[in-house]
């Protein structure tokens, strides 16, 4: 029988692997894509609570919005990953240390 | 205008050391003319760009058009013929540079029409012509590397083309 | 807690029972037959049908477009394999079974494999959402448009992979150039899609078809004049959708090769065949679902035969219609693309959608309560209007007629 | 072309080499394309693939042993090739004690296989641009027609594509009998087939926007990159050599020249669709005049000239229209049996020298668009 | 049967994390976070949120993991740049992810406080009451229908064209009865719409002649003309408790009068359980749930989704002048 537990271990897991990503990786896309991962992780959560505990629609309209969030930060994201790649021609986090005093 | 008449608006424009002289056919013997269909006008090497320049540019001549650049090894020399050709008056000329062998060097008129410079670099590959002040003489027809100037009569093929045998 | 087994085996039921009903056995299924055996018969009937469409539906279009584009062409197209080359299909699969897979050297192995069956799934997958069939066999999906919309979105996801993995730059161009193709037209067949559930009121593709059962009038097509420019428009942007000339970019030969399945050869390369086919075969599908009126006669009361016959029947015509604009029209740029996708499909789109409202809201308002036909219908007075104020505006000022070049006699 | 300094990013610009085995490049020519994304910022050509090296053969081998050679430089219009070749040898030997007298059935002859010729090649133009462009069907119709012409020439000389037809003097090989019947049957059928095509393709929305105001040049421009033929009419000159220097006898017939406008790739194509009708019309006419004066039923085809050839020495220059432009022969004769220099002038040569300039800027699909507009056969350029 | 193929998603959605976060390749990164996506879409089915699954692969999967693979492919210069951190930043890393993974395992598998009650509404929608549910078990049906609240419930679905009689449709029906009940129901009529072949907007309604009679353990009865008739009249045509017309135009909807005798209208989805609130019932979220409760929200998502989009074109355009 699937209980609430069961997603909260797997969006556990999800969150974990997630922010590991982002402490850890040199390249700002993948830094990006711990940050998709966090945020389904937290989405998974939401709708299984509002299916098991709450019940109603609430949890599921939260998830949709964190998707559309998650779509518009993604877009801005990209586009100042792009430009500094334009200006400096790396992306690893490290070496962008243009703005240090 | 004929080529003659061209070839004096040219004497009396650069003077006798620039424009060495005029080729023409002669029929004196008829079982064995020499024929020039467009008359040649020789042209020192030096003062070939200028004077193409001025073909272009003079109201009278305004030959625009390079119809043909031919490079010919003569034995003794090479020469490259100019065969000119004017779209407003409608009439032709041809200009002719011979340079020495050994030293085979005349002054590009890409400047003058844009189509020489494949014409020149075709020139080069083929005759061993050097044309000075070309924007890039890299081979066109012949691929890197190769030896030789197939068009010289005295052309030797080369045994190998890395490591390919050349004569089959 | 074994609802969702519960909610199948219901579901079952009724569904069995109505093709009992249809072929006149009675509906009434025997409560002896135990849960078991009927998701063992649900799962039969379920593979026959989707391995037929697999199988046969590729095989025919192939035959289909090779025949149609001869007879287009003045040639007679293949002859040789079975009565009138209709096997030929079978011998190119043979032919690409045994042709050698390469692998070009320093590809991304495993994603190079994956690519295929990616494109090919997501094409095949979209099958489920058709509605085929006068009591649906396959799905009675509450989301059937929503998620024929997500499931085609994957495609592109197959076609970069293809493209990144086979290390060539063709490839490359050729994948970037249709993932962005794709993605832009999605929008409008969305939102072409969006119109048809803001009249209709439901996802529910089956519940879509019912309500357009009972003659050509009742079609989406011809409920008002903004459904019908949508209908034009997801018809465009679905032959952009399955990168077919004019938009076949992706595979521009004259461009860049074969784009982005430049480097597959033998079964692989079957499987992009097959899907590109499919996808064909899918879209048009859907298209007839939604505004050509699915599985019903187009003549008013006349339904004599089974619905998958008007269904396949509407499609083929379609298809066929896709087949003609792909032999005559030549290729578009990739801004020209761009440009008809952007400033000319979009902002039509939108308009149609703001129409659309209006006249959904009219009717739910019970305007049209009183007219003899739907408000929808009424609009159509209103289309030669508009036309002959266009027509006046285009020709007032001297559209610049193209310079036809002078003979000039000397 | 060197990195401009005022560019301080670093744009990631692909070299990506089109060729030369590529289905766009008619023939084998290597386009080394620097892109960024889809913008074209260089093409170098490079070209050399299939060079034979013309020239040197011609010094070996005496005059008629030279004529099977020029047609395999354009070998799409095989005959344009030799009767520039023996033209301009009969001139020189016009020059010299012994002239030729080429026979009024000859020149006939040499006139409707010229202009045959045209139409074939036009018609490759045609099918090929439309490939290019990415229309499929109007290939098929090209290649259809093309077919008959390729007949007609088999039964004539023997040969679809590489004749050996035009002799010094003359032509091989005279009409067989019913010839003139079946081609002017093909003259009929053809000269309505054109509207066809223009309504398949010319006039086509899609058509239209890929090839206007693309690859566009200007008639000095032109002038300078020393394009001819269509190339140079579809910019607007009506510069065609059969009506400027008229040879052979070409004065004979009434002909109009089409001329584009602003030379852009739209143009230059409709000015070659339109030579086809000219073609046909020349092609008509010099069978009705050969039918008034009897020639037809006249024996002597050849002035089947005795003993080795041997021109008087000097040197000659001579151009005649060949479908891709002017083809010029420049020959320096030292009065023996074989030439001391046969210098050939490309019409394609000159065309593809100003692809450079022209793409800068554009897509790739333009600079492929243009590459077909130019029409240019890799046989003529390499020689 | 779900079970396993639950666990499957679950292997599939982890080794796909772990794939995105430890390799070398940026591109099998991403495409192993569309494998994740595509798991975690396939654990909103289990939990019954279709509509969001597809929302999740439209959006998600064909959107923005495009949008990820083309920045990897503008940036594929710098693909060969070491990914891996160097282990002075590995250690810290894993340490603070292991403490917080154990503090949210710990809290999610050991006896946590929420499994204690279920939420329910009083009928003036104040606090909510609590009822001693198993830990575990999802709260049945039958123990929420006692309680004397209005509960939030939600209705097994229940055909009402095929008249099944199996026992699985026999136990539906008793779910449904019961859960009416519950809410103060006593009748239940069968209602099919299909739309008028003459007037394209208008909907014939035809409501069946047989009643269930939902209090004496589902007698069937005729019922009077005039009843009928008093029933087609609240559904036909007109908009019956918020409900347009147009809505009436699913052929599966069951008709239930409430105690006051005023009658309401019930769709069912025919997915398994849909939550009822307060008898109008909503079905799934794609309906008007989205413009009803939640409108404003979503003005406001879309407009900041505009936003994003003008920025990030006016910050990722290249200058075209340099």
């Amino acid at each position: 029988m699937i209980t609430l537990s069961h997603f909260m271990v797997v969006s556990a897991l999800l969150f974990v692997f997630g922010m590991f990503a982002v402490l850890t990786r040199r390249n700002a896309i993948a830094i990006l894509m711990g940050i998709e991962l966090i945020l389904n992780s937290a989405n998974l959560n939401f709708v299984a609570f509002s299916r098991y505990v709450v019940g109603g629609v609430a949890g599921q309209m939260i998830a949709v919005f964190v998707i559309v969030l998650a779509a518009a930060e993604a877009a801005v994201a990209l586009a100042i990953i792009l430009d500094i790649y334009q200006k400096l021609g790396t992306i690893s986090p490290d070496e962008t240390r243009e703005l240090k005093g | 205008m004929t080529p003659e008449e061209i070839h004096d608006h040219l004497l009396d424009r650069f003077g006798g050391d620039v424009v060495t002289g005029l080729v023409q056919s002669d029929e004196s013997d008829p079982k064995s003319p020499v024929i020039y269909d467009p008359a040649q006008s020789m042209i020192g090497a030096s003062a070939i760009a200028d004077v193409a320049m001025f073909c272009r540019d003079d109201d009278a001549l305004r030959l625009d058009a390079l119809m043909c650049l031919s490079a010919l090894d003569r034995g003794a020399h090479l020469s490259v013929v100019y065969n000119l050709h004017s779209m407003a008056h409608g009439h032709v000329a041809a200009l002719r540079v011979d340079v020495p062998r050994t030293a085979a060097v005349v002054p590009s008129v890409e400047r003058v029409w844009t189509t020489a410079s494949w014409h020149e670099r075709e020139a080069h590959d083929l005759m061993g012509i050097a044309f000075s002040g070309h924007s890039d003489l890299r081979p066109l027809i012949l691929p890197e590397g190769w030896e030789g100037y197939p068009l010289r009569k005295d052309y030797e093929a080369q045994e190998y083309y890395r490591g390919m045998k050349v004569p089959f | 807690m074994t609802h969702p087994i519960e909610a199948f085996a219901a579901r079952l039921r009724t569904t069995l029972a109505q093709t009992t009903e249809t072929l006149e056995l009675g509906g009434r299924w025997p409560e002896a037959i135990p849960l078991e055996g009927l998701i063992a018969i649900m799962l039969v009937l379920l593979a026959a049908v989707s391995v037929a469409l697999i199988a046969v539906v590729p095989i025919v279009l192939v035959l289909m477009e090779r025949k149609i584009s001869a007879y287009f062409q003045d040639r007679l197209g293949p002859t040789r394999v079975g009565p009138w080359g209709v096997l030929v299909t079978l011998a190119d699969g043979i032919k690409l079974l045994f042709k050698e897979d390469l692998i070009p050297p320093q590809a991304d192995k495993m994603l190079f494999r994956l690519a295929p069956y990616v494109v090919f799934g997501s094409s095949f997958a979209v099958v489920a959402v058709l509605p085929p069939f006068r009591s649906t066999v396959i799905g009675n999906l509450q989301l059937g448009l929503f998620i024929y919309l997500a499931v085609s979105s994957l495609v592109v996801l197959g076609i970069i992979m293809a493209g990144w993995s086979s290390n060539s730059k063709y490839s490359l161009f050729g994948a970037l150039r249709g993932a962005a193709q794709m993605v832009s037209y999605e929008i409008p067949l969305g939102l072409a899609a969006l119109m048809i559930v803001m009249t209709a009121g439901t996802l529910n593709m089956q519940h879509l078809v019912m309500d357009q059962v009972g003659g050509i009038h009742r079609w989406y097509m011809f409920r008002n004049p903004f459904l019908f420019i949508g209908a034009g428009i997801y018809f465009i942007s679905s032959i952009a959708e399955v990168n077919r000339t004019p938009f076949d970019l992706p595979e521009a030969e004259s461009e860049i090769v074969a784009g982005f399945h430049t480097e597959y050869s033998g079964l692989r390369f079957a499987y992009f065949f097959l899907a590109e086919y499919a996808n064909v075969f899918v879209v048009s599908g859907i298209c007839v679902a939604l505004f050509m009126g699915g599985w019903s006669s187009p003549i008013p009361g006349f339904q004599a035969l089974p619905g998958i016959v008007w269904f396949v029947g509407k499609v083929l015509v379609l298809v066929f219609v896709m087949m003609w604009i792909r032999w005559t029209v030549p290729r578009v740029r990739v801004d020209q693309l761009m440009a008809v996708c952007w400033k000319y499909l979009l902002p039509i789109s939108f308009v149609n959608i703001v129409g659309t409202g209006v006249v959904v809201l009219l009717e739910r308002e019970g305007w049209g309560a009183e007219l003899p036909i739907g408000i929808g219908h009424m609009m159509w007075i209103a289309v030669p209007v508009v036309l002959l104020v266009l027509g006046l505006l285009a020709f007032s000022g001297t559209a610049p007629v193209r310079p036809r070049p002078t003979t000039v006699g000397r | 072309m060197a990195e401009p300094a005022t560019r301080a990013l670093r744009t990631d610009t692909m070299v990506l080499s089109m060729g030369p085995q590529h289905p766009s490049t008619h023939g084998v020519l290597r386009l080394e394309l620097m892109t960024d994304g889809e913008v074209v910022q260089d093409a170098i050509p490079h070209i050399g693939y299939l060079h034979r090296n013309f020239e040197k053969y011609a010094e070996n081998l005496t005059y008629p042993q030279i004529i099977p050679y020029t047609d395999r430089m354009d070998y799409i219009a095989a005959m344009n090739n030799e009767l520039g070749f023996v033209l301009t040898v009969e001139k020189l030997l016009g020059r010299g004690p012994r002239p030729v007298e080429v026979p009024e059935k000859a020149e006939y002859i040499r006139v409707i296989v010229c202009e045959l010729n045209r139409i074939a090649s036009h018609l490759l133009a045609f099918g090929t641009y439309g490939l290019d462009i990415g229309a499929f069907t109007p290939f098929l119709y090209a290649f259809r027609d093309r077919e008959t012409i390729l007949e007609l020439f088999e039964e004539l000389s023997g040969a679809r594509l590489l004749y050996n037809y035009i002799r010094v003097g003359g032509v091989a090989r005279d009409f067989p009998p019913e010839f003139h019947h079946r081609l002017r049957r093909f003259l009929d059928y053809f000269a309505p087939q054109v509207d066809v095509y223009d309504t398949l393709l010319s006039n086509n929305k899609i058509f239209l926007e890929r090839t206007t105001g693309i690859g566009v040049l200007g008639v000095d421009d032109c002038i300078q990159n020393g394009w001819t033929g269509p190339n140079i009419r579809g910019a607007g000159l009506a510069w065609d050599l059969r009506k400027e220097e008229p040879y052979s006898i070409y004065d004979r017939f009434d002909f109009a020249i089409p001329v584009g406008k602003n030379g852009d790739c739209w143009d230059r194509y409709m000015v070659r669709m339109n030579e086809m009708r000219e073609s046909v019309k020349i092609a008509r006419q010099a069978l009705d005049q050969m039918e008034e004066r009897g020639l037809l039923e006249d024996e002597n085809f050849t002035a089947n000239v005795r003993g080795t050839l041997r021109p008087p020495a000097g040197e000659i220059y001579m151009r005649t229209e060949t479908p891709r432009g002017d083809l010029g022969y420049y020959i320096h004769s030292d009065g023996s049996d074989r030439p001391a220099r046969v210098k050939v002038r490309s019409p394609c040569f000159t065309a593809l020298s100003a692809l450079r300039d022209m793409s800068r800027g554009l897509l790739i699909a333009d600079v492929v668009a243009i590459i077909g507009s130019i029409d240019i056969v890799m046989g003529e350029i390499d020689r | 049967m779900s079970l396993v193929l639950f666990y499957g998603f679950v292997g599939l959605a982890l080794t796909s994390a772990l794939i995105v976060v430890t390799t070398r390749n940026i591109v099998h990164a991403a495409f192993a976070l569309m494998v994740t996506l595509f798991s975690v879409a396939a654990f909103y089915v289990f939990l019954d949120a279709d509509f969001l699954a597809v929302i999740q692969l439209l959006v998600y999967v064909g959107g923005i993991l495009v949008l990820v693979l083309f920045g990897v492919m503008m940036t594929s210069g710098s693909l060969l740049v070491k990914l891996r951190a160097p282990v002075r930043q590995l250690a810290p890393a894993a340490a603070i992810g292991v403490v917080l993974l154990g503090l949210l395992l710990h809290v999610s598998i050991g006896e946590s406080p929420w499994d204690q009650f279920v939420l329910v509404e009083n009928p003036d929608g104040s606090a909510a009451a609590a009822i001693q549910g198993s830990a575990s078990e999802r709260p049945s049906l039958a123990s929420l229908a006692t309680a004397s609240v209005r509960p939030r419930l939600s209705i097994a679905y229940a055909s009402t064209r095929a008249q099944g009689e199996g026992p699985a449709d026999r136990l539906l029906e008793q779910e449904v009865a019961t859960a009416l009940i519950g809410a103060g129901i006593q009748r239940m009529y069968v209602v099919q719409s299909r739309p008028d072949t003459l007037n394209p907007t208008r909907h014939v309604v035809l409501v069946e002649k047989r009643v269930t009679s939902l209090v004496d353990d589902h007698a069937e009865a005729d019922i009077s003309d005039e009843e009928l008739a008093s029933v087609r009249e609240a559904v036909a045509g007109r908009p019956v408790d918020g409900f347009a017309p147009a809505e009436v135009s699913r052929p599966e909807m069951l008709l239930v009068t409430g105690a006051d005798e005023k009658a309401r209208v019930a769709l069912i989805g025919d997915l398994g359980l849909r939550e009822v609130t307060d008898v109008r019932t909503v079905v799934g979220l794609g309906d008007s749930v989205m413009l009803g409760e939640f409108l404003l929200p979503f003005e406001v998502v879309g407009a900041l989704l505009l936003v994003a989009l003008i920025g990030a074109a006016v910050v990722s355009r290249k200058e075209l002048e340099a």
